[in-house]
C-alpha cells in the first residue's frame, strides 16, 4: 500500500492498472517540481542576463564566471549541495523546495542565454531607430526591443522547460517523492522494478512528446516579427 | 546667429586604428538641400551618423543651430563633453532616413509614426493621429495606416520612413541612401516623396546617395566625399558637368556609366 | 556465483550497505561491521581468500542478488517473511532492537514508533527499503508522515535540519549515527514498538540469490561453528551489541522467522 | 579526518568519471552517426527505428534509463530466460551513451542536412555511389559543421556521469558520499566536489576546441 | 550508329504544375560544340540537368550514344525506368561544370580532381594524380595543386571545376553558364580554356551560356531556347546577323545591348 492505494499483484496487467493512480500522484509532483523550477530559471536566468550585460567588468565578469560554473557542474552535486550545505548556515528548506531551487539554478545559466540571444536577435538597427527619435533608453528597451524579442525567447524556453522535467527524477535522491521515486518504492516493495520503471518511462515518452508538440505550435502561434502592442 | 545650421569644424573621427574622418570642415545653410556623392567607405554615413549622435567623435567641434552637438559648456565655461540630456535637446533638431527603413516591425504603421511624438514630444493621442494622417497623406500612404510594416513594399517601407522622421518635426533631415536598398521599380516613388518635401518645406536637407541624375535635381550644392575628406563641391552644374579634379572624374564616369 | 565456482577462483562478492555498524566500507576502502567481520571469518574456514567488497543502497541489496551484482549480502538484513520468498538468509548472525534517532534535547518529546500514529504533526525518516516501513504502517502512521531517505548517513541532516523529527532504525544504527554528530542524539526512555503483541526484535542474516542453496549452507555450518568461539561474542559487542542481543540471535531459526505473521 | 586526505579516494573517483566519461562520449558519438545518418536513410525500417531510438531516449529521463537498465532489464530478460544483468558499469556507459547518442543524432542530422544541395549534385555528376558521396563529401563537410555542439554535449555527459553513481558506480561522486557518510562535512567535501567537475568540463572544453579546430581546418584556410 | 550522340524525343519535363519541357525534339552530333542562349527560366539549365541525370524526366525520350538514358531494356523487350545502375553507366560518358563550380571545400585541388578517378574508375592513385596535373597543367593552375578551394579566385575555381570533369574522361561536356558567377575581369581567363578545350578536343559541348560574343567564336551551332522550346537555331552567323523569328530578334537585342 502506498498513499491509501493498494496493488494487485495477480497479473502484470493488473498490477499495472492498480499502480497507476500511484505513479499519477508522483507524477503530480514532477509537474509541480518542474514549474517551480522553470519560474525560478526565468527569473534568475534574467538576472544574470541582465547582469552579464553590465559594461562595467567588475560585474559582468563575475556574472560570467559564476553562469559557467553553474553549467559546468553537474545537477546532482549542485543539489547534494544545497540540500545538505545550506543547513549547516541555517538555511532549512523542505526537500521540494531545495530539489526545485536546484533546477531553477542549474536551468538559469541556460535561460540567460536565451534572453541574451534573443535581446540580440534585435538589431542595432532598430537601436539607432528608436535613438533617432529620441525614445528614452528605457523605453526603447520595454517598448522596441523586448517585444521582438519575446516570439525568440519563448518557443526556446518552452523547449526548457521540457528539458527541467526530465531533470526532476534526479530530486529523488533528496526524498521528494516524483514519479521515478514513487516507482522505486513500489519495486523495493514488490520487488518487481519491471513493471512501475517502464511504466515511468512511457508516461515521460507521453508526457514530453506532448510538451514538445506543445512547444511546436505555440512557436507556429506566434506572430514572426514581434509581439504587437495592444 | 550664423547662417550656417550645421558646421564641422577639423572633425576627426576614428574606428579603432581607422582613421574615417581625418579633420573634416564641413557645413549646410540653414534651408539648404545637399548631397553627399562618393565612393564607397569614404565616410559619407559616418557624417550623418555623427550628426544624429548615433556615433560620438574624437576630434574637433560639430556645431547644430550654433550650439555644439558633441559638448558643452559647463559651469566654468570651458566645453565638456555632452550629456545625454543635452544630446536629447539636441537630436530633437534632427530626423533621419534609414538605408534599411528601420521601421519597427511590431507596431502599425500609425504606431511607427504616432509612437514618438507621443513619448517624447508629449502630444496626446489625438494629436499625434492627426499628424500622422497628413503626412502618411503627404507620402501617398493614407489607406496604409492601419498595415504592419511586413505588409507593405520596400517602397512603401521607405516612405513610412520619412513620414516617421517628419512626424517628429526636425528642422535639418538626413538621408543615408534611402533609395539603395529598393527593387529598381520602387525607387522612383521614394524619390518623388523626397523631391516634394525638398520644393515644398524650408528643411534642411542631408542627403547621401548613389543617385546622381536625382542629386543634381533636387541639390542646391552636391559635395564629393573621398578618405573622409571633401575633396571637390559645388552646384550640381558645375561638379557634374565639369569637375575639376581628376578624381571626382574618374568617379563620375564610373557610377554614371554602371 | 555457486559455491564450487567461488572456491575455485577463491574470490567472492559480498556488499554491504554503509551502515554503520552493521556493515559499512570506511575510506580506505576496508570493510568493518558486525557482518563483513563475521564474513571474512567463514570465508576463511571455506578457503575464500579473497573478497571483493561492494557498496551498494540498502534498497539495491536484494535486487542485487537477483541480479547477479554479488554472491552475498552482510548487512545483517532483518530475516522477514517477505524477504525470504525472494532471496535466501542464512541463520541469524545478530539480532537487535527499535532505536529512535531525534535532534539534541529531543524538542518533540519522542519516545515510541507509536507517538508518530497518535500525532499526526510528527515527521519520522525512514531508510529507503528497510523494514522500519512495515513497522509504521502496521501501528497506522499515515504516509504522508514518513520522509524515505537514501542512505543512513544523509539521517542525521535530516533529523537535525528538522526536515523530519527523528529517524526510526535500529537502536545499533541510532546510536551510531549519534555519535557521529552532536546535533543529534538517541531518543531516551525508548519503549520498543509492540506489533501483534510482541515486542519488536529483529534478526539479521546474510543474504543469498535464490537457488545458491550450496553456499548459503556452507555458510551455515561455518557460522554455527563460529557463533560458539569467543571471537564472534567479541566481534559483535565490540560493535555495541548487548549481551541480551547476542543471546537473542540464537532465540529463532530462519525458518521459524521466514514463516511467522 | 583531515580534508586532505579526501584527496586519495577523490582522485579514484575522479578517474572512473574521467573513464566513464571518455567510454560513453566515445559510442555515444558513433550512436549519433548511426542514429543520425539513420534518420535519413531512405529505408523506411532503417529510418523508423532511428527515429524510434532519437525520440524514446531523448523524451525520457536519464535517470530513468540508468534504473531501466539497472533495475528493470534484468527481470526483463529473466521474463524471456536470457541473462540481461549487466554490470553497473556496462549499465551506466549504457545509458549515458544511449542517451547522449540521441541528442548527437539530431546534431549529426541537421549538419548533415545543412551540407548544400550543390555538393550533392557535383558528386551525382562524378558517379559517386550515394554511400561514396555520404562518406567522402557530405560528413567530412559536416563534421565541422557538428563540433561546437558536439562540445556541448560532451559537457553535458561529464556532468550527467555524476548520476551512476547511484547505481553504486564508484565514481567521483559517489566517492564524495563514502566520505561524507563518514565526516558528515558536507561543505568541504561538496565544495571540493563542485570544483573538481568544473575544472574536468574546463580541460574537456579546451580538448573539444582543439578537435574542432583540426576537424574544420580547410575551412579556415583562405586566401 | 546513328551521328547524334544526343538525342531528345518528345520529351516533357514538369514540375508540379509548372511544364518546363514540353515536347522538346532536341539533338547535338557527335563532337558538336552547341551553345544554347535564352531568357531566364526557359529551360536552359534543365536541359543539362536532365543530361546529368540530376532531373528526371515525366515524357519522352532521351537517348545518349544511341542508349536511352532514363530507360532501359526489360528482359521482355519492354522499357522499363532506368535502375541506378544503368545511370550510373551513362552518367559516365558526361561531365559536368556548374555555375558555382561546386567544388569539394574541404578537398585540396589535386584531391578535387582524383578523388572521383580513384574511388569511381578505380584508377591507382599514382595514375589519377599524373592525369590530374597534366590537366591542371591545361587549365593553368598546375601551382595550385594543394591549395584548397577556399583559397582560389572565382575564375580559378571554375578552371578546377573544368579539370574536375575532364578527369572522369566524358565524351560529352556540359557547361551551366560556367562564367555568370565570376567577376568580369575573370570572365576571360575561363573562356580561354574552354575556348582551347573547343579546338584541340574532339569532345562534345554543350554549353548554356550569356556571353552572346564567346557562343558565337566557338559554337558550330547555337539553339535558342523560349519557354521550354527551341524557338530558333542556326550557325552562329545566321542566328546572330539574321535571326527569322521576332523573339529571338527582341532577346538579342536586349542582351547585347546591357
Ligand atoms: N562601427 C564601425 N566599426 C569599424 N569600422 C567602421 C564602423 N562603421 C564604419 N566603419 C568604417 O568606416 C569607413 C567609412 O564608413 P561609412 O559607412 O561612413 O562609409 P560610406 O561612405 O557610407 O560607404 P558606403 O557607400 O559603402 O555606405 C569604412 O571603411 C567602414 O568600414
Ligand atoms: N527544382 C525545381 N522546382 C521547381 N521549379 C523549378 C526547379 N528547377 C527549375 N524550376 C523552374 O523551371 C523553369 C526553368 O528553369 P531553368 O533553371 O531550366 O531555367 P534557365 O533557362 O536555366 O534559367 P536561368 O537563365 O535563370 O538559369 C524555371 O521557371 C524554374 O523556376
Ligand atoms: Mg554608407
Ligand atoms: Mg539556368
Amino acid at each position: 500500500m502506498l498513499f491509501g492505494y493498494e496493488w494487485d499483484l495477480s497479473s502484470p496487467l493488473a498490477f499495472a492498472i492498480s499502480i497507476l493512480p500511484i505513479l499519477l500522484t508522483g507524477l503530480v509532483v514532477t509537474i509541480q517540481a518542474a514549474t517551480l523550477g522553470f519560474a525560478v530559471a526565468l527569473v534568475l536566468g534574467l538576472v544574470w542576463a541582465v547582469l552579464k550585460a553590465v559594461p562595467s567588468p567588475f560585474i559582468s565578469w563575475p556574472a560570467k564566471v559564476v553562469t559557467e560554473f553553474i553549467r559546468d557542474t553537474p545537477l546532482l552535486v549542485q543539489l547534494f549541495f544545497l540540500y545538505y550545505v545550506l543547513p549547516e548556515y541555517g538555511i532549512v528548506l523542505p526537500a521540494f523546495m531545495t530539489g526545485a531551487l536546484a533546477l531553477g539554478i542549474q536551468y538559469s545559466a541556460y535561460t540567460a542565454e536565451v534572453y541574451r540571444g534573443g535581446l540580440e536577435a534585435v538589431g542595432t538597427d532598430q537601436r539607432e531607430a528608436a535613438r533617432a527619435l529620441n525614445l528614452s533608453p528605457a523605453r526603447t528597451f520595454t517598448h522596441i526591443i523586448v517585444p521582438q524579442a519575446i516570439p525568440r525567447i519563448i518557443p526556446a524556453m518552452g523547449n526548457y522547460l521540457v528539458s527541467i522535467m526530465k531533470d526532476v527524477p534526479i530530486l529523488s535522491v533528496v526524498t521528494v517523492l516524483e514519479v521515478l521515486n514513487v516507482a522505486k518504492i513500489v519495486g523495493d516493495r514488490t520487488f518487481d522494478y519491471l513493471i512501475p520503471l517502464s511504466m515511468v518511462g512511457g508516461i515521460y515518452l507521453i508526457l514530453t512528446l506532448v510538451a514538445s508538440a506543445g512547444v511546436r505550435l505555440l512557436d507556429s502561434w506566434l506572430p514572426k516579427q514581434g509581439i504587437p502592442l495592444k | 546667429m550664423t547662417q550656417d545650421i550645421i558646421h564641422f569644424d577639423k572633425v576627426v573621427k576614428r574606428f579603432g586604428d581607422l582613421t574615417v574622418l581625418n579633420n573634416l570642415d564641413f557645413s549646410v545653410k540653414r534651408g539648404e538641400k545637399v548631397s553627399i556623392i562618393g565612393p564607397s567607405g569614404s565616410g559619407k554615413s559616418t557624417v550623418l551618423r555623427i550628426l544624429m549622435t548615433l556615433e560620438g567623435i574624437e576630434g574637433g567641434k560639430v556645431t547644430v543651430d550654433d550650439e555644439p552637438l558633441w559638448h558643452e559648456q559647463a559651469a566654468d565655461g570651458t566645453l565638456k563633453a555632452a550629456s545625454e540630456a543635452h544630446l536629447r535637446k539636441m537630436r530633437a533638431k534632427l530626423g533621419m532616413v534609414f538605408q534599411h527603413f528601420n521601421l519597427f516591425p511590431h507596431m502599425s504603421v500609425m504606431r511607427n509614426i504616432t509612437e514618438a511624438p507621443v513619448k517624447v514630444l508629449g502630444l496626446s493621442k489625438a494629436e499625434a493621429r492627426q499628424r500622422g494622417e497628413e503626412l502618411l497623406d503627404l507620402v501617398g500612404l493614407a489607406d496604409q495606416a492601419q498595415k504592419y510594416p511586413g505588409q507593405l513594399s520596400g517602397g512603401q517601407k521607405q516612405r513610412v520612413g520619412i513620414a516617421r522622421a517628419l512626424a517628429m518635426r526636425p528642422s535639418i533631415l538626413l538621408f543615408d541612401e534611402p533609395t539603395s536598398a529598393l527593387d529598381p521599380e520602387l525607387v522612383g516613388e521614394v524619390l518623388n516623396v523626397i523631391g516634394k518635401l525638398a520644393d515644398e518645406h524650408d528643411l534642411t536637407m542631408l542627403l547621401v546617395t548613389h543617385e546622381m541624375r536625382f542629386a543634381r535635381e533636387i541639390s542646391d550644392r552636391v559635395c564629393f566625399f573621398d578618405r573622409g575628406k571633401i575633396r571637390e563641391e559645388g552646384t550640381p552644374e558645375e561638379l557634374f558637368t565639369d569637375p575639376s579634379e581628376e578624381r571626382t572624374r574618374e568617379f563620375l564616369s564610373a557610377v554614371l556609366d554602371g | 556465483a555457486s559455491l564450487a565456482e567461488i572456491q575455485e577462483s577463491g574470490t567472492v562478492r559480498i556488499a554491504v550497505a554503509n551502515e554503520i555498524p552493521y556493515g559499512y566500507v570506511d575510506p580506505t576502502g576496508e570493510a568493518l561491521g558486525a557482518g563483513p567481520d563475521v564474513a571474512k571469518a567463514i570465508m576463511e574456514t571455506l578457503g575464500v581468500e579473497n573478497i571483493e567488497w561492494v557498496t551498494t543502497n540498502f534498497s539495491s541489496l536484494i535486487p542485487g542478488l537477483q541480479a547477479d551484482r554479488f554472491d552475498m549480502v552482510a548487512a545483517e538484513m532483518a530475516i522477514l517473511p517477505d524477504r525470504c520468498q525472494q532471496v535466501l538468509f542464512s541463520e541469524p548472525n545478530s539480532s537487535y532492537g527499535e532505536g529512535l534517532l531525534v535532534a539534541s534535547g529531543n524538542p518533540k518529546d519522542i519516545h515510541a514508533y507509536e507517538d508518530f500514529a497518535q500525532n499526526p504533526d510528527l515527521r519520522v525518516a525512514i531508510m529507503a527499503g528497510a523494514d522500519q516501513l512495515e513497522m509504521m504502517q502496521e501501528l497506522g502512521v499515515d504516509e504522508a508522515n514518513l520522509v524515505t531517505i537514501a542512505a543512513n548517513a544523509d539521517a542525521i541532516s535530516t533529523v537535525s535540519t528538522g526536515r523530519a523529527d527523528a529517524y526510526a532504525a535500529t537502536s545499533l544504527t541510532a546510536s551510531g549515527l549519534a555519535s557521529q554528530s552532536d546535533a543529534v542524539e538517541v531518543a531516551g526512555a525508548f519503549t520498543d514498538p509492540i506489533i501483534g503483541g510482541e515486542e519488536v526484535r529483529s534478526w539479521g542474516g546474510f543474504t543469498f540469490a535464490s537457488g545458491n542453496e550450496e553456499l548459503r549452507d556452507a555458510v551455515n555450518a561455518a557460522l554455527a561453528d563460529f557463533k560458539q568461539t569467543d571471537a564472534w561474542a567479541e566481534t559483535l559487542s565490540g560493535y555495541g551489541f548487548t549481551q541480551a542481543d547476542l543471546d537473542g540471535s540464537s532465540a529463532r531459526t530462519t525458518e521459524e522467522l521466514c514463516a511467522s505473521s | 579526518m583531515h580534508w586532505t586526505e579526501y584527496f586519495g579516494p577523490l582522485s579514484e573517483g575522479a578517474w572512473v568519471t574521467i573513464q566513464l566519461t571518455g567510454y560513453s562520449t566515445i559510442l555515444g558519438a558513433i550512436l549519433a552517426f548511426a542514429a543520425g545518418i539513420g534518420r535519413l536513410s531512405p529505408n523506411l525500417g532503417v529510418r523508423s527505428l532511428a527515429i524510434a531510438y532519437i525520440e524514446v531516449f531523448r523524451g525520457t529521463s536519464l535517470l530513468v534509463q540508468l534504473f531501466w537498465l539497472y533495475f528493470a532489464l534484468p527481470l526483463a530478460g529473466m521474463a524471456i530466460g536470457v541473462d540481461l544483468r549487466l554490470p553497473p558499469i556496462v549499465a551506466g556507459v549504457l545509458a549515458l551513451s544511449l542517451n547522449i547518442g540521441a541528442y548527437g543524432a539530431e546534431v549529426v542530422r541537421g549538419a548533415i542536412q545543412s551540407v548544400h544541395k550543390d555538393q550533392h549534385e557535383a558528386a551525382r555528376a562524378l558517379n559517386f555511389s550515394p554511400r561514396q558521396t555520404l562518406w567522402n563529401v557530405t560528413i567530412p563537410q559536416a563534421v565541422p559543421e557538428m563540433m561546437p555542439s558536439f562540445g556541448n554535449l560532451a559537457v553535458q555527459n561529464l556532468k550527467d556521469t555524476a548520476l551512476v553513481s547511484l547505481i553504486s558506480l564508484g565514481d567521483l561522486a559517489f566517492r564524495a558520499e563514502q566520505i561524507r557518510n563518514f565526516t558528515q562535512d558536507s561543505t568541504t567535501i561538496y565544495s571540493m566536489l563542485l570544483v573538481t567537475y568544473f575544472g574536468m568540463a574546463l580541460v574537456l572544453t579546451a580538448l573539444m576546441r582543439t578537435l574542432e579546430f583540426y576537424a574544420g581546418r580547410w575551412r579556415t584556410a583562405r586566401s
